[in-house]
């Protein structure tokens, strides 16, 4: 079988999550991966999203965090502040589940505004959400996006949430007590935090990528690991479930 | 004890130019039908609060409505940018709109402290972000026990909340149920509010995870079935998704979006 | 994810010497077999926690399990003093007894810190009250954006806290209902949590006004019918008042008490 | 009929209910008052209970603030953090109703302990529970207490709930929002604080009660009011509901 590039993203992206209990899920890329993985990797994982529904099951994806399956579905159904301070906030859940329109080396994360300045932007994103909190408390965080030289930015027109700041122990210095991003999984390969300096470096390609396609893909200069592995291809089980999703959740 | 009146009355009497507005419902209950109503009477220099602005507020603001936006998170669920919010900060059209921008956990702590009588709410957050550079009602307090330095955020006490509920008695008792989002914090925190009910019944059933607000904590109460669509009222009606597809383009265009207010607003207006 | 244990073994693996321990239930869902358990098997050195100590503290109190008490109102409800409680401030038996006094509000909002990850909480209280004088988990913070001055508790973080739930699945998720009392925020703030249940079924039904507990936030969970008697699980039996009348004659003399502890906690021990 | 001067004093404090839409009740006399008052004088009167019963509808007399009846018969039924943050904080609710073991002239509160000092008290009482903020947050406080010298004192061991403090706006100046406790019924009659003062001044005494025996239940020089009322007494439906209401809760 073949694949798409988004194809084999959400799968490297779905096999994150063996091994983890919870998840704070957000819409869109990272939902899709989440429900793959409760399908596939790890059935037991718990989904959570923010408006309120804890071990929501749905089957298929919703097009808003708010869909009704999700309150149906759930082990809890939770008012939305009680999702942030009891849930959220004291680290309790395993994986944060980000994407972003930016992001720079030490994955650090921009949703707010592109070009221009905070007053007069030129390109006006929807904003934080939950994503400042996610990233601050969860006890990792996986990042989805795809990886290309206007999201792979020098510097973040915006911070809107706090990856590794400016990198070594600036995450620990802000007082956050959650990991912080563990791995970003792109469309073209796998990048995780250098253990010292906490830049971004690639670990890893999907099938038939070239380093060199990565580094054109990047607005830095892309770190590369000594031993880069190379992803294993999406299986069909798992091509399968995927695609079954997809089309069920179409509109 | 709550009144039972009509959307256009209780609008009317409860919705002033000027006032801090909080719309809430976050994805589900959503008072849709609330928000066409203030357009319609062309209520102006409102402060428009809300976590998620969705595409009620998206209308609000291209109505021209809103002086300021309160919020956490200005997209159109699933589907993409809310285009009239877009315009009005990108461009200013049809007016300058002052933004006062949150997280969602900073958004409902503040109205946690305005349901609870507090003048601010602590939590961890913002921290290394660019948020509080631009919003004064994010500062931090010190811990007076370990030392520590937390985020504090100011109060939210709208002058009227607006929520859609399922149902809600004769008594004016209001009942909701599935997720219940923001809505009872939102309605403590108010000087005034009106919930917009699917039905009024004579007796609420109880039913699982539903919040009851009592009628006197409700100022008013008006019945209009489908007031959430295109959002759902769980046990109601489902999701408009396409509704919300469709939204993308009547508001790309300033001219699309003007004649859908015509059409479908104003048209029939008094 | 939660393990089916049996109350002895729950108590035995959770509960430790010198541990701070919560059992909580107001008035509603006492873990009250719970806390004879403790006694059984002779723990001491506990701090104990309880909004509420009421008879089941005055047990523990009695037992010579505890060396400090943490609560906010210490009562026989309905019917008079604790006298265990009583003769241990009082008079030093069984052993001295430290006290940790606050207002319901002041523990509640400890609590709700505790489960929420923050070091502390704030609230109007105690302004004007002795309280503060005698405890330093009470003090002042000022707010960054008014200048008023409230006060702040330190969050309670318990090592073990011990609850009574109606149900559970076999996968350890719990459901509670009616009165839920702080039950929640006592579990959410614990290192580790017990929870005893009136039955485990296949599947949690729905119910309304209930609180879940998904089994991976628990520690452990023990069916134990009955648990929460001579205090009262809606649904399954109604509280004992004549048992709470009957305690106060019991409680009243030491050697009564001891005579209770011998044949109705001790006996048929190992 | 003939009554008992603990009826006369509930009757009395009950009649207090008429124009209140919500009363937070404790347990004990308040308790009794506060539900004769829902059946004779103020059916809508909504009862909180610091338990988490919003608009509870008892049939009987509840021993406990927590027995089950509360809750089955509530409009809502909340956390106990919820009753305290929500619900009592922001002064939503018209009147709190409390009781005392001691209580000096500006109506400040003793219910933690006599004799002895904090660490060795002769007696120790339960404690606070709800009553400083309901003392503190309530739009206005009654408060029921048997007179007696040793109840009326001159200073109290321990300040558990504050009414005016030292009196004048001492009260104000602490930062309270209520009203504070705008009355006092007794066993004996009826004391309320001075506009100005503050301090508790005996308004109305009950049929068949002297000043003079007011005075010596009294352990400080009381104040009387130059225009000294005597209560109604109770009438027959009044004696009859709160009769039945107390038959119905024995054991």
């Amino acid at each position: 079988m073949s694949w798409t590039t988004d194809e084999m993203m959400s799968v490297e992206a779905a096999r994150s999550l063996v091994g983890h209990v919870s998840c704070f899920v957000g819409i869109g890329l990272p939902s899709t991966a989440a429900n793959l993985a409760r399908r596939v990797h790890n059935p037991d994982l718990v989904l959570i999203y923010e408006s309120g529904a804890v071990g929501a099951k749905p089957t298929r994806l919703p097009l808003s965090i708010g869909d009704g399956e999700l309150a149906e579905t759930a082990d809890a159904v939770v008012s939305v502040p009680e999702i942030f301070n009891y849930w959220l906030q004291p680290g309790r859940i395993d994986v944060g589940f980000l994407s972003a329109a930016q992001l720079d080396r030490y994955a650090n994360l921009n949703t707010t505004f592109i070009g221009g300045d905070y007053a007069h932007p030129r390109v006006r994103l929807p904003g934080s959400g939950g994503a400042p909190e996610i990233a601050a408390s969860c006890r990792e965080v996986f990042i989805m996006v795809r990886q290309s030289p206007r999201t792979f930015v020098e510097r973040l027109d915006f911070v809107t949430s706090v990856g590794f700041g400016a990198g070594h122990d600036a995450r620990e210095k802000l007082g956050l007590r959650g990991r912080g991003p563990v791995r970003v999984v792109t469309d073209v390969g796998v990048l995780e935090p250098d253990p010292v300096t906490r830049e971004l470096t690639l670990t890893r390609v999907h099938p038939g990528v070239d380093v060199a396609d990565v580094r054109a893909a990047t607005g830095w200069e892309l770190k590369v690991a000594p031993s880069l592995e190379v992803t294993e291809p999406p299986t069909e089980e798992e091509l399968t479930v995927l695609r079954g999703l997809v089309e069920r959740s179409k509109p | 004890m709550a009144e039972l009146v009509t959307l256009a009355d209780g609008i009317a009497e409860l919705v002033r130019d000027g006032d801090t507005v909080a719309l809430e419902g976050f994805t589900h209950l959503i008072p849709s039908r609330a928000a066409l109503e203030i357009i319609r009477q062309r209520r102006r220099e409102l402060t428009l609060v809300r976590m998620t602005p969705d595409i009620v507020y998206d209308q609000l603001i291209g109505a021209g409505c809103a002086r300021r936006l309160v919020f956490a998170w200005g997209g159109n669920p699933g589907v993409g940018s809310l285009h009239r919010l877009r315009d009005a900060v990108e461009n200013g059209w049809p007016a300058p709109l002052e933004i006062e921008e949150h997280s969602h956990a900073g958004m409902a702590n503040r109205y946690v402290a305005g349901a609870s009588g507090l003048p601010f709410a602590v939590l961890r957050g913002y921290q290394g972000t660019d948020l509080a550079r631009h919003n004064d009602t994010i500062r931090t307090v010190t811990c007076p026990f370990t030392g520590e330095e937390l985020a504090a955020v100011s109060a939210v006490r709208p002058d009227v909340t607006v929520i859609h509920a399922q149902r809600a008695d004769r008594q004016g008792n209001v009942q909701l149920w599935g997720l219940v989002g923001v809505q009872k914090e939102a309605v403590l925190a108010a000087k005034r509010s009106l919930v917009t009910v699917e039905e009024v019944v004579d007796t609420l059933e109880p039913r699982p995870d539903a919040v009851v607000l009592p009628s006197w904590v409700v100022t008013a109460v008006a019945e209009v079935p489908g007031g959430a669509k295109p959002s759902y009222a769980q046990g109601y009606y489902e999701r408009d998704n396409e509704a919300y597809r469709a939204w993308d383009q009547v508001s790309r265009s300033r001219e699309r979006f003007q004649a859908w207010l015509s059409e479908h607003v104003h048209a029939g207006a008094a």
